[in-house]
């Protein structure tokens, strides 16, 4: 029985300080580690707890976190990284080179099975040159490594040696060198975190606790009943009832994320283009959108105010002829008021998860319209471990209704690439593949612009998914927290400059 | 938004939560205009005048179809104008002066490029002397960049009519032919030439006494003094609001308690109060942004939405608004919440095309080297 | 010295049917987790990526039956492992305790409010009878059946709603345990084991068996006579009604662990019925088997201990067995 | 209360009624109140809630009816090869009946549907299974407790053969009315599960079949614009199983 849960028993009652900022996650952590978590209930809570050797400053631009300053060798194929002095560990020990040498190979180490080892893939070596200096070697050559150096370091004094073991005492006592430590795991899923003093910056908040607030029609009464400070994500239909509150304030951010129903181009009847088209064209997306919420309609794989989206593409529109030309292209036969393939009437399956909010709402009323139109549908709702496996490794399903989250970047490589990881729709074009290619490795801004829009173009041309929409996200604050910045995707960057009155 | 279909606030909350009680004292908002017109709804007709629809399309933010209309909505909206292109004039010198530091701090400008010579000519033209010094000057090299030059020169002397400059906005200034693609170049003086226009008509009109759908409140609505530290700023003006709000939820339910059943009607579908309250708050963030204070322009502007129809030009989100929210996320740093702004404001007006373009490059640049993430 | 050891074989044979029943519980749910599609690794983000370490370490590679195989053999030679996926690495043994011992704190109190209830009602309805209690006694038996899970929600929002418009008006100042379900305390609580006490037909079931044993005593000839002798009944009816009530206690539990699962969610209680929802979740086979052993262990037992008292208690059962 | 079957039939008659789930679709008629066209207004996709909950009675038939299939035919199969022959195969259904009555019912659909995919099916036959234990308790402790009667032994005697004697005097004449009671208990675990696990999660019956728990739950889940939305299926959920828990023991 490991002894931080024992006290929790205890269950004092959490009245709110002032200096307690209370948050709400649909899902606490399981683990608080970085080198596995990459939940973004994890990654927000990692940005609490944990520092990188860079971060973002208030402007959103590269700059030094627990690295004082560093040097990139001529041939831009390696680089040396000096760590501040005045870094101390939640436990009281100093940061040391070494502690940076172990994070990157534990990343990297099969055992360790880290999940964000993808982050340190492009290093090749890293070594202590002593106590305070780091040196990197890469595997290609890199013209702002800083960029890359964002993943968070780990106290090797914590851990006895690799592979790192998920099961380690680690997990009951995190330590890192963040503004806040874990004080306590407690018995209902939540956690407290109290102010790290020995930080090296003022932190304006005392003591931030996450809540696991499982049932979303609870969080924002929450927030309203004042038992909650901070709602990362503000549903559509609460958006009324926060806006009319004078003790709430809604902050906008900006969340590359776009909703999409993919068809299964391994599939026989869906591989067939014109045949993807027609289904595209029976569909009311703005009737879809009603329900779900405020957002804007899209015609391909970005959001409309993203630099790479191309304008000149129309987003489909419903269109009961041109659907029937295509799916006769396409080799379906219209008998009466439904259409069959081989003299057999057309039967589809599609697949959405439960975790993604209205989807429910959005999924029957498509299956209303497409048996209007003669084509029977029909949905099975998927948790997230069904999910992973019925479409991530077996792509057995005909449709797909899901949702991507994009960062600043906006890298659909994995997506509609054909080596991509993430392709489940099974999407291959060559030209796609080649555009996709030249923006990864273009250094002038106008002509990676350009080579995106036009792959959009021509994923849209070819309509591996029906693509719907993107949503407009909240956050919601209670106006007792002052000097609120917020990070658009990791949400607690700037937390040390919040303040509560 | 049609006006017709304006979503009736209380209906939603009535499930949902509680209205908040109303605390704070009264202000002078008694005198303002609105509060005329809520206690004698009758006198909204001959205080329209002629000009009905004209004040209709006003409300609405419609200053095009306001313009049209003549008499006292045409010099009302002949100064929104002014306002809405002195704004975005002054952001697209930002984004050209921004673009121009970051592509030479990452070393690999385009030498062959008309790009730099751009740069020189946005910032010479905004008037930012010093910066322009960095940048090569001189005549255009590309003669069809010379005689656009020419054009908007005509265009700012009187000798031509803005409309001349419809034809050049739908597509790129200069098309240079690059490695595997093209580099589309923007217009950098479009907008500095609607803003000297549109400045030089709205004071060709008299001044209006009629304060209809203006963002006057009565007592004029003043800045917090700057605190000493930046960081502060955003948290003195959010108190700003909080007090205006107060003040405004007051009078509200004072004035509905007493006012007619027509008045209350007035007051809830034409959203009189969220409407002035819009318009004085972006009337107080163009000030914060031109005393260069881009955290409380940035605040103000956030508290103004209408979150409901977020991206939907109508009664509360004003076209300036859009204006002021993208220039404040620039000069604060998040260039992509810029973007998304400037988004909703490219299709009703095609002059800011140019300024888009630009701005959706100096996003790229910005992100050229970071490491891509995408989940579920 | 002959029937003690009839009846030692006999409990001796009860006590190995009962192992049995706890052992084919075991495969069930060891095979049926096998069987669902997606495991722990699906859970994790980017999870494939580690696939081949993890499916070694966590036994989750191989067919159904080596699945079911390592399963059955980790759980006989009691080794419950740790969790995976929902608290990774804390050993299941810990959680399955920390998760009884809060939901006895809930299933005890509402098992005891649920046979008072019923005890209460059904000698209220023997008695004076009449038709204004009978139909008293119908509508609560038809409020008990609504759903829990509305009972729940509108517990919590109404109670939330109450207290947040007395709160607004000031006149009352903010109570410790507000707002539901985050804040822990005695309203939540009470709340929860009233619910699953009372709710999802618990009432009307319970009443009907009450009243069926006190209409067995009530005719029963040793009771007339001691009615006649004027003795005092209660003792008499305690002693009577002790092995029948623990029978019928070991038959209510299983059925309140659903009732449990509803109201620990609603009300963000930590016990083992939200440890079992949310380990099926993350497919973290190791806890959700732990969770669903110990609970059948425990029906089974308690079973096991009403047949002992019964054969204690009641001559008569000691002939039956004999 | 004992159910009239006229009261039966008709709840059987209106719930198949023919009634389009996907037809009703409309989202201008979202959130309507009572009112002319719909007697209990719209939920939050402009579906007709009086059609619905009729509608939601079709599960209860056809999944409680194959449930009830299920528990009894398995149940008394067991139940009466214990009871008739009591020993070794009482005792092993004893474990078996034990192993499976020690898992709470709602674990066990719930890993049934975890396991097979949730849905209709597998929520009946779930039920199904996990009152098996309890009708073949009923009908070997019947059984057991009549073998030794009198009348048995005084048949046996006037020649009527083992067959006769088992399936008409014990099991069809002494134990239908108990065993119709545990069936009754049967439903009443489906109607309730089934609100159960649409209320909890990913399991329940799919859209767009209806039924009482996935209308609970979306009334629930999009704020409570028209009470009848969740009024109305917690109602029928109610009064389902208040019918089906008879009033008094059988005897």
């Amino acid at each position: 029985m490991h002894r931080l849960l024992l006290p929790a028993l205890l269950l004092l009652p959490l009245i709110a300080e002032a200096g307690n900022l209370r948050f709400a996650e649909d899902q606490a952590p399981a683990l608080v580690n970085p080198i596995y978590g990459s939940t973004m209930a994890e990654a927000r809570v990692n940005e609490l707890v944990f520092e990188g050797l860079y971060t973002d400053d208030t402007e959103l631009a590269t700059t030094p976190a627990l690295a004082e300053s560093s040097r990139i060798a001529d041939d831009k194929l390696s680089m040396e990284v000096t760590l501040r002095s005045d870094v101390a560990w939640h436990d009281g020990q100093p940061l040391t080179a070494d502690d940076v040498v172990f994070t990157i190979k534990a990343m990297q180490d099969r055992a360790t099975a880290s999940t964000e080892s993808g982050r340190v893939a492009w290093i090749a070596d890293a070594v202590a040159l002593d106590a305070r200096t780091v040196k990197l070697t890469f595997v290609r050559m890199e013209a702002r490594p800083e960029d890359k150096l964002f993943f968070k370091i780990l106290p090797k004094h914590a851990f006895n040696g690799l592979p790192v073991r998920r099961s380690d005492t680690f997990r009951t006592k995190p330590v890192g060198t963040g503004p806040w430590r874990l004080a306590l795991f407690n018995e209902d899923n939540s956690i407290t975190f109290k102010k790290h003093d020995g930080w090296r910056d003022a932190v304006g908040i005392d003591e931030v606790t996450l809540r696991e607030v499982a049932d979303k029609n609870y969080q924002a009464k929450l927030v309203l009943y004042e038992s909650l400070e901070a709602l990362v994500r503000v549903l559509p239909r609460d958006l009324a009832m926060l806006q009319n509150n004078r003790k709430v304030e809604l902050y906008p951010y900006q969340t590359n994320s776009w909703w999409y129903l993919g068809y299964n181009l391994n599939r026989p009847l869906t591989a067939n283009a014109s045949v993807r088209r027609g289904l595209s064209e029976l569909v009311d997306v703005d009737a879809l959108l009603a329900p779900v919420g405020t957002g804007a309609r899209i015609s391909g794989p970005f959001v409309p105010s993203s630099p790479y989206y191309n304008h000149d593409v129309e987003p489909t529109v419903a269109d009961a002829d041109e659907a029937a030309t295509q799916l006769t292209a396409g080799g379906l036969v219209q008998d009466g008021d439904t259409w069959k393939k081989d003299g057999r009437a057309i039967t589809l399956t599609a697949v959405a998860p439960t975790s993604l909010e209205s989807v429910q709402e959005v999924a029957i009323n498509l299956q209303s319209q497409l048996q209007s139109a003669g084509i029977k549908l029909d949905v099975q709702f998927l948790d997230d471990a069904t999910w992973k496996q019925r479409v991530w490794r077996d792509h057995d399903y005909d449709l797909l209704l899901g949702q991507w989250t994009f960062d600043r970047n906006e890298d659909i490589r994995e997506q509609f690439h054909s080596l991509g990881t993430r392709n489940f729709v099974g999407y291959k074009n060559p030209a796609v593949d080649a555009l996709l290619d030249k923006a990864r490795d273009a250094t002038d801004p106008y002509v990676r612009k350009a080579t995106l829009r036009e792959a959009h173009k021509l994923i849209a041309a070819d309509q591996p998914m029906l693509f719907l929409w993107t949503l407009d996200s909240y956050a919601a604050m209670s106006v007792r927290v002052k000097n609120v910045l917020i990070h658009p995707f990791y949400f607690f960057t700037f937390a040390p400059k919040w303040t509560m009155k | 938004m049609s006006p017709s279909a304006l979503v009736l606030l209380g209906a939603l909350s009535a499930c949902t939560g509680s209205e908040s009680a109303p605390e704070g004292a009264a202000a002078p908002i008694e005198s303002s205009w609105m509060a005329d017109l809520v206690a004698a709804p009758a006198s909204f007709a001959e205080r329209v005048g002629g000009a009905r629809e004209g004040w209709i399309a006003l409300h609405r933010n419609d200053w095009r179809a306001a313009a049209a209309a003549g008499g006292d909505p045409e010099a009302r909206s002949a100064r929104e104008f002014a306002k809405f292109y002195a704004v975005l004039a002054a952001m697209d010198a930002e984004v050209w002066s921004r673009m121009g530091r970051a592509w030479s701090a990452r070393g690999t400008l385009p030498p062959a490029s008309l790009l730099p010579w751009l740069i020189g000519a946005a910032l010479a033209d905004a008037g930012r002397d010093e910066e322009a010094a960095a940048w090569p000057a001189g005549e255009a090299a590309v003669p069809s960049v010379a005689e656009r030059k020419r054009l908007h020169d005509r265009v700012r002397a009187g000798a031509a009519d803005l409309g001349s400059l419809e034809a050049t906005q739908a597509d790129a200034l200069l098309v240079e032919p690059v490695e595997g693609g093209a580099r589309e170049l923007a217009d950098p003086w479009v907008l500095r030439t609607h803003a000297r226009v549109s400045r030089q008509r709205a004071d060709a009109h008299a001044a209006v006494d009629q304060a209809l759908f203006s963002s006057d409140l009565g007592a004029p609505l003043h800045l917090p003094a700057a605190p000493t530290d930046p960081g502060a700023d955003a948290d003195a003006c959010r108190g700003t609001v909080r007090e205006l709000d107060a003040s405004l939820d007051a009078w509200r339910t004072s004035a509905s308690a007493n006012a007619s059943p027509e008045g209350r009607q007035l007051l809830d579908d034409l959203r009189l109060v969220e409407g002035a309250r819009a318009r004085a708050l972006v009337e107080l963030a163009v000030t914060a942004l031109e005393s260069d204070r881009p955290t409380c322009a940035l605040a103000l502007s956030h508290l103004a939405i209408d979150h409901e129809s977020p991206r939907a030009i109508g009664p509360v989100n004003s076209p300036t608004l859009f204006a002021a929210l993208a220039s404040a996320e620039l000069r604060v740093g998040h260039t992509r919440e810029a973007l998304d702004a400037i988004e909703v404001l490219v299709a009703p007006w095609p002059e800011t095309r140019g300024l888009d373009e630009t701005l959706s490059t100096l996003v790229v640049l910005e992100g050229l080297d970071r490491r891509g993430d995408s989940r579920e | 010295m002959a029937r003690f050891a009839a009846i030692g074989w006999a409990l001796a044979g009860r006590t190995l049917t009962s192992i049995l029943s706890v052992l084919v519980a075991g495969t069930l749910i060891v095979g049926l987790f096998a069987r669902a599609p997606g495991d722990a690794i699906d859970t994790l983000e980017n999870g494939d990526s580690v696939r081949a370490t993890l499916e070694s370490e966590w036994g989750l590679g191989g067919s159904f039956l080596a699945r079911v195989g390592t399963g059955m053999a980790r759980l006989s030679t009691g080794d419950f492992g740790e969790s995976l996926t929902y608290k990774p690495g804390v050993p299941v043994l810990d959680l399955v305790r920390t998760g009884v011992v809060t939901s006895a704190q809930l299933l005890l109190p509402a098992t005891l409010l649920g046979l008072v209830l019923a005890f209460g009602a059904a000698a209220l309805a023997g008695g004076a009878g009449g038709s204004a209690l009978a139909r008293i006694m119908r509508l609560l038996s038809g409020i008990s059946a609504l759903p829990l899970v509305l009972g729940a929600l509108a517990a919590v929002n109404g109670v939330n709603a109450a207290t947040w418009a007395l709160l607004e008006r000031g006149l009352i100042d903010r109570p410790s345990w507000f707002a539901l379900p985050e804040e822990p305390g005695l309203v939540r609580t009470g709340l929860a084991i009233a619910l699953l006490g009372f709710g999802s037909a618990r009432f009307a079931q319970l009443t009907r068996r009450a009243r069926s044993m006190l209409a067995v005593l009530d005719s029963a000839p040793f009771v007339a006579a001691e009615r006649a002798r004027g003795g005092p009944l209660v003792p008499l009816y305690a002693r009577h009604l002790l092995v029948p009530t623990l029978r019928l206690a070991a038959d209510t539990l299983p059925a309140l662990f659903a009732g449990l699962i509803v109201v620990e969610r609603a009300f963000h209680l930590p016990g083992a019925g939200t440890s079992f929802w949310e380990s099926c979740a993350h497919r973290d086979w190791p806890l959700a088997a732990g969770l669903a052993l110990a609970f059948a262990a425990g029906v089974v037992g308690l079973r096991l201990l009403s047949e002992a008292v019964a054969v204690v208690v009641d001559p008569r059962e000691r002939e039956a067995l004999a | 209360m004992t159910l009239r079957p006229g009261l039966i039939l008709a709840f059987i008659v209106l719930a198949f009624l023919p009634y389009d789930p996907l037809a009703d679709v409309g989202a201008m008629a979202a959130d309507l109140g009572a009112g002319p066209g719909h007697w209990l207004g719209t939920d939050h996709l402009g579906r007709d809630i009086l059609a619905r909950t009729r509608v939601g009675g079709r599960i209860v038939v056809l999944s409680g009816g194959l449930a009830m299939l299920v528990a009894g035919g398995l149940g008394v199969g067991l139940g009466a090869l214990a009871g008739w022959f009591g020993g070794l195969p009482a005792a092993a259904l004893r474990a078996l009946g034990g192993g499976l009555s020690a898992i709470p019912s709602l674990v066990l659909v719930v890993l049934a549907c975890l396991a097979f995919g949730g849905g209709p099916l597998t929520l009946a036959i779930g039920c199904g299974f996990a009152s098996v234990p309890a009708v073949a308790e009923a009908v070997a402790g019947r059984l057991d407790a009549l073998r030794r009667e009198e009348f048995v032994v005084a048949a046996r005697g006037h020649g009527i053969g083992n067959a006769r004697i088992f399936l008409w005097h014990l099991l069809w004449v002494n134990t239908r009315r108990l065993v119709a009671r545990e069936l009754g208990v049967t439903l009443t675990l489906l109607v309730v599960t089934e609100v159960t696990v649409a209320y909890l999660g990913a399991f329940g019956v799919p859209e767009p079949t209806v039924s009482w728990g996935n209308m609970l739950d979306h009334a629930l889940r999009s704020g409570c614009a028209n009470p009848w939305s969740w009024g109305a299926p917690a109602l029928a959920t109610a009064a389902t199983v208040w019918a089906t828990a008879p009033a008094e023991e059988p005897t």
